[in-house]
């Protein structure tokens, strides 16, 4: 199990005219298999701290570790696991194929949780393995993102919005097979979200980033046990964060 | 809503018209051609009627499927080796881009230098068959093959990469699944660009110093000015690349299954 | 259909315009021309002459039949060979080359000394193989069988790469150029061995002839004198082809000018002066042309040549 | 995260070697040449050495700058009509697609027939001037140009078609909105591959008859078997078609600036 | 105002294997100037019924009439306003560019609400005006791509999820510009979203959509009076279109 640790970090974009600074001195610690769910408003830096954190981003200043490991090395060591905002689904590949390259890329993973059919089968996509992504509705090709982020089990999950374009239901039904596959591999998880319901349910903390440099704005530990199904202890949760969130307004 | 109301946006398109419609301008310009050939008297030996062509053609057309076949052998290892060369410099530069810099005044150097003053060095080193012939339709086929590959090979979705860096799938990887995928319209461009290039570099191959094809069919035909000849093994030419290229637009609409009608990959 | 006429520079002059039948060189009718322009004998005979070079590749006829030149050269073996197939009505006014412009040469080094020495080499031709090969050959007693015929196109460095042994060349061209690279030949003429062949000759159409006689004369009577003033001082000529031919090598133009003032000597030219043709002359060389089935169709040999326009130009 | 830590994957693509380090390739393979030339005691003839080429060039300068304002001025226009028949025929393509199948067949047709079949038509329409030798370099200059740019319009984002569409945007509007910035990168690639073609579409022009430019200097050469002087002829093509290339591709880059290094539009 | 009319509506999809029935004798009408939610799990053809409303997709039988007019006519008569499931910015073009596009595209429209300053206010993206799509983040991308949408006041919207890629807080005050917006101008709407408490914040009814084919599981009015702020009753209305949804459960 890795932690992963941001010290000092700083970045910044070159923008139309001069940077846009959206993180100083930024500080984020997550202990080794921990489930941290990120939120903040819409363009506060969510999406750039995943990308820091997966070494995909180099932070203009600032030091980030995975567990003893830079994110290049961790990247190489085939620890990490991301799903972008966008699906990213290849084209060409069906949603069988597009799954399977997780697993031709990452040959190395130590342990793919589930075979390629059960994941199917866990996406609810049963009857679409030969499906081209153009055939498929907008969450359908989210879940198969998902599918192919958890395909080859890495130990760090690196997920932005994974369930943006998923209906309540279907939400709820992978939040469980989620945390199920959590829990059973140890992993340590970034997860970025708007639903502050699927935050609360999902998460051992909830990091509200907000502003601009972004910062922290609160960290709100869930010590609650799991699986969370007490509606009304997540509905004092979820308020609680709502108000860290509004607080924390641009 | 009945399919009727879907016409509007449809006749703007103009896909109403029966898909062979198109097809008949070949036919309506050769007949065109015909009628101002005999109308205004163009003399054979500068303009031929396509009818006289056309009998030209049946009339030998022993000899022109003899020179055919040899042309279309040495056009098409031309085109293998042509495409070849240059889907291997591309694909090095798509390793490792700044090689673009190093192989792009090579690459003009070479096709700076005319074809016509390569092809009696070529002759010297390989003789009078057709190893010269095949290497001259290499060359003038494989830069303009060359541009759009490398041009395709950086045509990638950025969140596609972005996943495979993540992943930190190697260089290779990389090119197998995302690059080589995605290039793939350009790939088709490039092809269908060289067909009809590897053709004609096979001609001017034969030009002079060659015993057979139809490039020394048109060399005699013009030293002749016998224009029917020279205009027979024309048609040949444009008849064989047209089949060539229509073969490579089926072939790009089969692989590309997984694509809209349009759109890019 | 004709080339739009430059800006005249005397408006009074006529305008017309002669193609060389390849590039600017000193080929004997187009030094005439270069020297009639440069010294103002067209001028003086009313003349302004637009001079055009071809590429050899027959689109001179083309353009003189189409009224977009009138005047060009060819070569007499060719424009019978065009007057059979596809038959164009082209007419020499003036045989400048008395004898035929080819020969055959191999390396001095490769020993070979006659024909008879062929056999078992590689012979090379230019596209097709001429006429006068085959002549030669038969001349030669030169088992045909036993000659290999190789298409070496238009390049005399397949000789001295040993890619062919027997070369044709132009007599008046490469042989300077092989000697600047340090080799010696020896040559074979057609001519040598009893086999009539013919040169360039200045070259107009039927039609041309019927709508303006007097032009073709004017322009006779000035190239022919640049001839002879080439002939007189042919030093003043390689400087006046050098103007136009600005990257020739001053050797290798007097080499071809010597050359061919040779070539357009003899018996004929004695008797009735430069540029003279005889219908013996143009009989035996399509009787050679015929024999070794290098023209398609017979040609009516009357047509082919007149010595009309040069007497009037002659005679004034 | 120190920078050095990114250096793993960098090094992969090979970033790390300076920039002008690749600008080696044309001095060392001019360099290596140089030495084969030399040591082998290659004959001037076929091939000379690229100092001879040089000291050829630098003594005949005023001839040479000359030739290539000749030829240049011919490449330029004729790059310009045809890049601008390409692209009109790819745009009309791209507002009724199934004219492809009319015009490609004609289109190979008169790719087929042989310059120097044509060559003398231009003349006798339009004279000994530069005219016929503009139209011959455009000749061959759109071909490679017509494919890319046909596939450059039609690749297009599905998502925004749609949502042109929902706005019943004209065929102009969504051709001018959509198709045209979308075949950017290919337009681009049509344009790095015609700016050398058009060179050489011009000196091959020159080379069926004309009273100037490089083609001229090289036809002459080539017949005089003079090597340094054909060589020093294809050295400036080959610079001026490396300078129109690099060109484009700045201006590519900037072209692109709403682009990330390595995506497609 | 325009009404939304589908009758008998049947549309299937060429699949890998025969033929993907999505829709199969669907009824739905709409009244003028309502707002009407779609919900329904992933996959079950909410965005498909969106561009047969828009007429990008022909139904393969059935009628569908946006007032007197075929969808055809009325996208010729700039009624429609779309905003697909993608934000598909154009790349090339800024922030405000973009949003001019559908000033350009709709020349003719009647009425554009606000100006472009003040849609880009409005949706929070003061200060990024210049900027070009690959600098913004997901939802700032999403929030041009509603502003597009808006600027040149069409009479029908049609919005795919247009507040998926965004926070609580952001999409809590764009819903309630989105709905002045509505007010004032009179659109019919139809909003497909899976945020419930977004459905019933904004709907006059809320469509429930399931199963394979699809159907119509529910219609849920919403009389309340709006602006809609008693979190109580919305919170009732949520759990009975949550409840409708589970019930619809593929
Ligand atoms: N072009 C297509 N070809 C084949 N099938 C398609 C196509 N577009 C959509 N489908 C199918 O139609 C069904 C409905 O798709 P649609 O996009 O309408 O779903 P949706 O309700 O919008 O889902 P989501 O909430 O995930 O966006 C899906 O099962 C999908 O696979
Ligand atoms: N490539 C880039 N160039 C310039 N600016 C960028 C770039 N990528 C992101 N930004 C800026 O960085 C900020 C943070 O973007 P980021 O994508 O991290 O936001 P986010 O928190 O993920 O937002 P959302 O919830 O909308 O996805 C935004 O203001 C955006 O404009
Ligand atoms: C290397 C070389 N090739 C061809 C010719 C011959 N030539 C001289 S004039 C002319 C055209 C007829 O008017 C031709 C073909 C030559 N002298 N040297
Ligand atoms: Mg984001
Ligand atoms: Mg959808």
């Amino acid at each position: 199990m890795l932690e992963i640790r941001m010290e000092r970090v700083h970045h910044a974009f070159p923008a139309p005219s001069g940077r846009w600074v959206i993180f100083e001195d930024l500080n984020l610690e997550v202990r080794p298999g921990s489930f941290t769910v990120i939120v903040g408003p819409s363009g506060c830096g969510k999406s750039t701290l995943l990308r820091l954190a997966a070494g995909l981003l180099t932070p203009t200043a600032g030091r980030i570790r995975i567990g003893e490991l830079s994110p290049a090395q961790a990247r190489a060591a085939r620890r990490i696991g991301w799903m972008g905002q966008q699906p990213a689904l290849l084209p060409w590949r069906t949603v069988e194929g597009n799954i399977r390259l997780a697993l031709e890329v990452n040959g190395r993973a130590l342990r793919p949780p589930l075979t390629v059919e059960e994941l199917i089968a866990m996406v609810g996509l049963k009857g679409f393995e030969r499906a081209y992504p153009r055939m498929l509705s907008g969450g359908m090709q989210q879940r198969v993102a998902l599918a192919r982020t958890l395909a080859a089990g890495p130990a760090v999950w690196l997920m932005d919005e994974p369930f943006a374009a998923l209906d309540a239901l279907t939400r709820t039904q992978l939040l469980e097979e989620v945390e199920r596959l959590w829990r059973a591999f140890g992993a340590t998880v970034l997860w970025v979200t708007h639903d502050l319901h699927e935050a609360v349910r999902l998460g051992d903390e909830v990091v509200v980033l907000a502003g601009r440099p972004a910062r922290i704005r609160a960290r709100i530990p869930l010590p609650d046990p799991r699986p969370r199904t007490d509606e009304r202890r997540i509905g004092e949760w979820v308020e609680r964060v709502r108000a860290a969130l509004m607080g924390g307004a641009r | 809503m009945s399919p009727m109301e879907m016409e509007l946006p449809r006749l703007r398109s103009g896909a109403r018209l029966a898909p062979w419609v198109p097809l008949l301008a070949l036919p309506l310009a050769l007949l065109g051609w015909e009628l101002i050939v005999r109308e205004a008297r163009v003399p054979v030996y500068l303009v031929p009627a396509p009818s006289v062509i056309l009998s030209t053609l049946w009339a030998e057309r022993g000899l022109y499927l003899q020179a055919t076949g040899v042309t279309l052998g040495e056009a098409a290892a031309g085109l293998a080796l042509g495409m070849g060369v240059a889907l291997a410099l591309a694909v090095a530069t798509a390793f490792w881009p700044p090689l673009e810099r190093a192989i792009m005044p090579l690459v003009l150097l070479l096709k700076a230098i005319p074809l016509v003053a390569i092809a009696p060095i070529l002759t010297l080193w390989f003789g009078f068959g057709p190893l010269p012939k095949v290497l001259m339709t290499a060359l003038l086929t494989f830069y303009p093959a060359l541009v759009p590959l490398m041009t395709g090979l950086r045509a990638v979705d950025p969140a596609a990469l972005e996943l495979l860096r993540a992943w930190d799938a190697s260089a290779w990887e990389i090119f197998r699944h995302l690059r080589w995928p995605s290039a793939r319209p350009y790939t088709f461009a490039a092809l269908k660009t060289a067909i009809p290039l590897a053709l004609i570099g096979a001609v001017v191959a034969e030009w002079t110093g060659a015993s057979g094809g139809l490039g020394r069919t048109m060399w005699l035909a013009q030293t002749n000015l016998d224009m029917p000849r020279l205009f027979a093994a024309a048609l040949i030419l444009a008849a064989v690349s047209l089949a060539g290229y229509t073969g490579a637009a089926l072939l790009e609409r089969r692989a590309r299954w997984w694509s809209p009608e349009e759109a890019h990959p | 259909t004709t080339p739009a006429p430059p800006a005249t520079p005397t408006p009074a002059l006529r305008h017309m315009v002669f193609m060389a039948g390849y590039k600017p060189q000193a080929n004997l009718p187009f030094v005439g021309v270069y020297v009639a322009k440069e010294k103002g004998y067209f001028a003086a005979e009313g003349l302004d002459v637009e001079i055009q070079h071809s590429t050899g590749r027959g689109e001179h006829l083309q353009l003189l039949m189409a009224g977009g030149v009138q005047v060009t050269t060819q070569d007499a073996a060719v424009l019978l060979q065009r007057r059979a197939d596809p038959g164009l009505p082209l007419v020499s006014i003036a045989l400048i080359g008395q004898r035929g412009q080819q020969a055959f040469a191999a390396l001095k080094s490769s020993g070979m000394q006659t024909p008879k020495d062929w056999e078992g080499k590689k012979v090379g031709y230019k596209g097709t193989p001429p006429p006068d090969l085959f002549a030669i050959m038969e001349a030669a007693g030169v088992d045909r069988n036993r000659v290999e015929l190789v298409n070496v196109g238009f390049d005399p460095r397949v000789l001295v790469q040993g890619l062919v042994d027997v070369y044709p060349l132009f007599k008046s061209n490469e042989p300077y150029l092989l000697q600047q690279m340090g080799y010696e030949l020896v040559m074979w003429d057609a001519a040598d061995y009893g086999v009539p062949t013919l040169g360039l000759t200045y070259v107009t159409s039927e039609e041309q002839i019927q709508r303006d006689p007097g032009l073709l004369v004017r322009f006779l009577r000035a190239a022919l004198k640049g001839i002879e003033d080439a002939r007189a001082n042919p030093e003043e000529a390689v400087d006046i082809v050098l103007r136009y031919a600005p990257q020739a090598d001053r050797g290798h133009m007097r080499f071809m000018l010597e050359t061919e003032l040779k070539d357009a000597e003899s018996e004929v030219t004695r008797a009735h002066g430069l540029g003279w043709q005889t219908r013996e002359q143009w009989e035996a060389l399509y009787e050679v042309l015929r024999r070794y089935n290098a023209i398609p169709k017979p040609v009516e040999i009357e047509r082919v040549f007149t010595n009309e326009l040069l007497q009037k130009a002659r005679g004034r």
